[in-house]
């Protein structure tokens, strides 16, 4: 990590921390009425969605999952709109029409959570298919977790992209969990990466929970991409500290498991760790970053929460794109 | 009548499907945290303590592999599952293996397979849940042959017709509107059953008539206890089985009145509301003194804002507007 | 208006994706066996020649990961692709990308996404295809929102109709009847469009309407011909796209006969048929003067056996005995 | 070899002979215009049904495809029946409804033809699930090709088979040819089953055209599910002598390459040429098995051209098992 430039350290922190302050912000707001709807949240699994991004540009892709604030903040999405889309405001980035799983950043290359598991996997494909038809020398990733990968896009998709060189790379969070679910039920074999083989692409298995390594093994992976080699598979080891969902009881794990995780794998406990022992970065530094942060997510909920609701009569609108005859509203 | 106690409607299920598996060792339950997660609708609390994890099993997310091991299992003879497709707006991903196996295969083999599955689901808006989590698709299974399609409305009929359907031997979709779950209602504790394909009248009337489905039943009967005081007699008819599907209640009561308003919460189009309108224009031509309206969703996904959603939703106000509008 | 030569309803197709393809660049093909086996039906024939490999894409079976690869591409900005879906009746291993995907994507991002899609896709009975290779599905393209649909009946309309599906921003189901891929019309040879939404009158008349779908317009003009003769006056509307719906034409036509008969190749209920019905007790109550029939598939899966599908498809005969009641 | 009793031998031979007498004078039969409909024949891939099905019961069940004739046959179908049936006829096996890609015979546990690709494999899962829950010893086997295996159904029906540890065998009949793709542009392994490690069970590929070979391979995978040793995934290696379906032009392969098949790899001429060679079985006891044979399906085609047409009411039949109120036909 010697190599990883002084800014790009900065990223990392101020990205992960973002997440993190979003996220715990975002539960209050849920227990206080303000945010309904289900919101699922990334608390614990920053470093994924931070070492891979540390690699991508604007108009590279993603796409994303119903636990999806974490890839949309470290895409660069524009937070204010998406805070107001939580909440179901006029100025939310879908307009209201959205909400947590369906948040998508066009303007970022982000195309979209998505409440359907697995559903965006072959999204990424398609923008993968799109660059290479286009001669361009971006790349699309696709995000998706533990229990995505028994899904029929998973196998479906993955092959396409096997069979045809493209430029993408999929990452696998594997949190252990598919809501109640252990991972050891799932599958039986010990990582994701494993199902690799089956399409004849890299597969490769890191610790989610440390920054530096999903660094090295994305920087990996999307070069090979964009240098026309084709796709691979990367599981990330993560966990979630919090519920599926919030409000999930979690009578499936035992509160020591999350605090053992907790205390001992917090992905921004350990940069800063790492990185003050290093002497890469100053604790000062870091408090700064942390300070900006806070405002900024302080300034998105303000936002959200001055902002207007919508007007019923937009529920009528944005369902096609070109002007229709016939009717929208089957008018009885 | 003796007094019975109330309980939620969710708890009505839970009590047919514990009934059905304390009966039958066939009855299986599958899908997805059904386990000791009890479902994330609690509906299917307490089975695996009771019929261990062989019986009562959670899948990983694989709703085609694991409906068609429904399927399989049931036409094998060896089983009677009820699995579980978490959110009806699943349905596109196992689709096939419901109206194109389970639907067809008994009449695909000249009509010696028996498929005796349920498929419980959850549907509705309400919830700000967003346009992947909240649409009424009953129309899609109601469409294609092969399917039988209940909807209940009250715990009463949860409970008596989740039996029916466990003990049918044909491929039934169970569909529960997630905002019901809560609500409360008498409920017999020992078991019984209601035949599918028997509309229920929820409210008696000689006015208009009111064909409604699920949660729309008690917008309707709101609506209908409101109008009454004003002496508009509504009829309110709850089809319970969208298939079979009682045409007879529905076309005597519209001889009757004269006058069809239908509320479904669903799109609008090639719905079980223009269903319903197709039958009364069809069969009850003569009868029809008004213009038939139909209170439907729009033909748009489901918004996410609450702003928003209830716009999208049948009201109370919309109800009320088109039953006044045809009388 | 000179000669124009007459070509195939599937030469007709392939002239709109030839003329596309030319055209613009962003414009790909993918699908099982589009490449150098044309399509199993023959309508990509030569494209691959033309274009390369790399635009006209043969794909494994994996209709849920290359119409899902599609929508991502399409949502990308990147691409306008084409896709086949060999069978209508395959929609359900890939339906979620479509009416979850493809058709909401608009809409849940606030209006920001354009999904510039085609699925072509192959309907229809009468080649003794069976219960999984014969149905007409449409309803379920239409009932959920977001998807236009269109379903040509002769290869002029085919022809103009795709262009203009290819060239909109929105995904387009365009569906052919199997049994008009060989079928011959009058074809200009230059590229033209007809918008989506307009009706087409194929026929007028004054005593009864008749709206048909597909290969259902032949069949409602061979009868009405017929019966033209006996100085009875049908007049046949073919909507051609069914999203958006030319609702216009078809009330007008309504308030000029006062009665109507649909006839539509698919399963009854919750379809296209009860779609038209309800849109007219609805909207032109006044003016019936007869129950609306339908003349339908009945709800059945499609049989296999020549003897048996031919009962199942609405004949001539029955549409003519259909027309003649509500006279 | 050896050790395969001669009575098995003798059923292995008559077993392929009677699949390659079906298909030739279907062949015939569909060109002569009385078998409607398509018609996808199992020509030269005689060896991996039967190879399979020397190890099976009665009891036992299977899965098949759309190319189900052999399937069916080999697991002891009753042949008058289904000649009736891609007729059309009344007498059909599925009272003319169902045709050749939906021929089933509950009786004997073939559970169904299909003509969705992939869509049988998770009934055979289903199957073993009802056998391990109803203590019993059987076990399903699920037949389908190699384009099935890019097919959702494969990846999450594997998945479940594997994590349940089910008495069920997958047989994927690698052809080489997904209509007009080649095995080699679907994926980019060289067998199907390298896929096994994606789910953490056995994968083996075997030489579909040797009979003896299916059948050690088979004879292993049947035991361990039988033992409650979950799961395996066959991969045999085959060819389709003939097209896709009949009347495919076959323009995506060379004449060549289907006579050096048919010359070299005819799974009937090299076992004749093994248990001649070896001494094993006589001249006239093949003989003798393919006259039977021959009078067999003869007498089915007479069975089926005599028999009656279905009447036009029966298409309302058969729907439903239990009597319903409601329509079945909406009479309008
Ligand atoms: C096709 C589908 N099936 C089921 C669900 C319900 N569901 C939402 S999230 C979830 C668990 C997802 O697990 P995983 O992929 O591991 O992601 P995680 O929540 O752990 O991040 C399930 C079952 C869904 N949204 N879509
Ligand atoms: C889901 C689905 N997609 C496409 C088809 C059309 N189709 C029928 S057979 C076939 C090829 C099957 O290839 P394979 O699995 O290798 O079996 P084979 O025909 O070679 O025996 C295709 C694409 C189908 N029937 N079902
Ligand atoms: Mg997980
Ligand atoms: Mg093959």
């Amino acid at each position: 990590m010697a190599e990883i430039p002084k800014e790009k350290l900065l990223w990392m922190y101020e990205t992960m921390v973002k997440i993190r302050e979003h996220e715990e912000r975002v539960a209050e707001l849920f227990a206080q009425g303000k945010i309904p709807g289900f919101v699922h949240l990334y608390i614990g699994e920053e470093a994924v969605a931070t070492g891979v991004m540390a690699h991508l540009r604007k108009e590279d892709f993603i796409t994303s999952t119903h636990r999806g604030h974490g890839h949309f903040i470290a895409k660069g999405g524009n937070i204010k709109a998406s805070m107001a889309e939580l909440f179901g405001k006029a100025t939310g980035i879908c307009k209201g029409k959205g909400g947590s799983m369906h948040i998508a950043d066009l303007d970022v290359g982000e195309l979209g959570a998505n409440g359907i598991v697995g559903g965006g996997i072959p999204h990424a494909v398609g923008a993968a298919l799109g660059i290479k038809l286009n001669g361009l020398d971006n790349v699309a990733v696709a995000f998706f977790g533990d229990g995505a990968s028994n899904q029929q896009n998973f196998h479906e998709a993955i092959n396409l992209a096997a069979i045809w060189k493209l430029p993408v790379v999929f990452v696998c969070e594997n949190n252990l969990y598919q809501i109640s679910l252990p991972y050891s039920k799932q599958q039986a074999i010990k990582s994701v990466a494993e199902r690799a083989a089956a399409y004849g692409i890299p597969g490769v298995s890191v610790d989610g929970q440390d920054v530096f390594a999903v660094y090295e093994v994305a920087k990996e992976a999307i070069e090979r991409a964009r240098n026309g080699e084709g796709p691979t598979l990367i599981e990330a080891k993560t966990y979630r500290f919090r519920g599926h969902f919030e409000g999930d009881p979690q009578i499936y794990r035992s509160k020591e498991e999350v605090e053992w995780w907790k205390k001992n794998k917090d992905p921004i406990v350990l940069f800063e760790k790492t990185v003050l022992e290093k002497g890469l970065l100053t604790k000062e530094e870091l408090d700064t970053i942390r300070e900006r942060v806070k405002r900024e997510i302080e300034e998105s909920i303000k936002f959200a929460e001055e902002s207007p609701w919508p007007k019923p009569k937009e529920v009528l609108e944005d369902v096609f794109s070109t002007p229709t005859k016939g009717v929208l509203v089957w008018q009885w | 009548m003796a007094v019975v106690r109330e309980i939620t409607f969710a708890e009505a299920l839970n009590e047919a499907l514990d009934y059905e598996m304390s009966k039958d060792p066939k009855v299986v339950v599958m899908g997805e945290d059904v386990g000791r997660y009890g479902g994330i609708f609690g509906v299917t609390k307490g089975l695996i303590e009771k019929y261990g994890e062989e019986r009562v099993r959670d899948t990983p997310i694989a709703e085609s592999g694991f409906i068609g091991t429904g399927v399989g299992a049931a036409a094998s003879g060896l089983l009677r599952p009820v699995v579980e497709l978490m959110f009806i707006d699943f349905l596109g991903v196992a689709y096939d293996q419901i109206y194109n196996q389970a639907a067809k295969m008994r009449y695909m083999f000249g009509g010696k397979a028996k498929i005796p599955i349920v498929i419980r689901t959850v549907s509705g808006a309400g919830a700000s849940a967003a346009a992947q989590h909240s649409q009424s698709l009953h129309a899609l299974f109601i469409h294609v042959p092969g399917l039988k399609v209940v909807y209940p409305s009250t715990p009463y009929d949860a409970k008596g017709l989740l039996i029916s359907s466990i003990e049918d031997d044909d491929p039934v979709i169970f569909i529960e509107h997630k905002m019901l779950y809560g609500i409360k209602g008498p409920v017999p504790e020992e078991p019984y059953s209601i035949p599918l394909g028997e509309a229920d009248v929820k409210k008696e009337g000689k006015d208009v008539t009111v064909v409604a489905t699920a949660l729309m039943v008690h917008r309707a009967l709101e609506v209908a206890n409101k109008l009454e005081e004003e002496g508009i007699s509504v009829e309110v008819i709850d089809p319970r089985s969208l298939v079979p599907l009682d045409e007879e209640t529905i076309l005597n009561s519209i001889k009757k009145t004269g006058r069809l308003v239908v509320v479904d919460e669903a799109y609008p189009r090639c719905s079980f509301a223009t269903d319903i309108a197709a039958l009364a224009v069809n069969k009850a031509f003569d009868s029809l003194k008004a213009p038939v309206k139909l209170v439907t969703a729009p033909a748009t996904p489901v918004p996410f804002s609450p702003a928003l959603e209830k716009e999208w939703m049948p009201s109370t106000e919309k109800i009320e507007k088109t039953i006044r509008d045809v009388l």
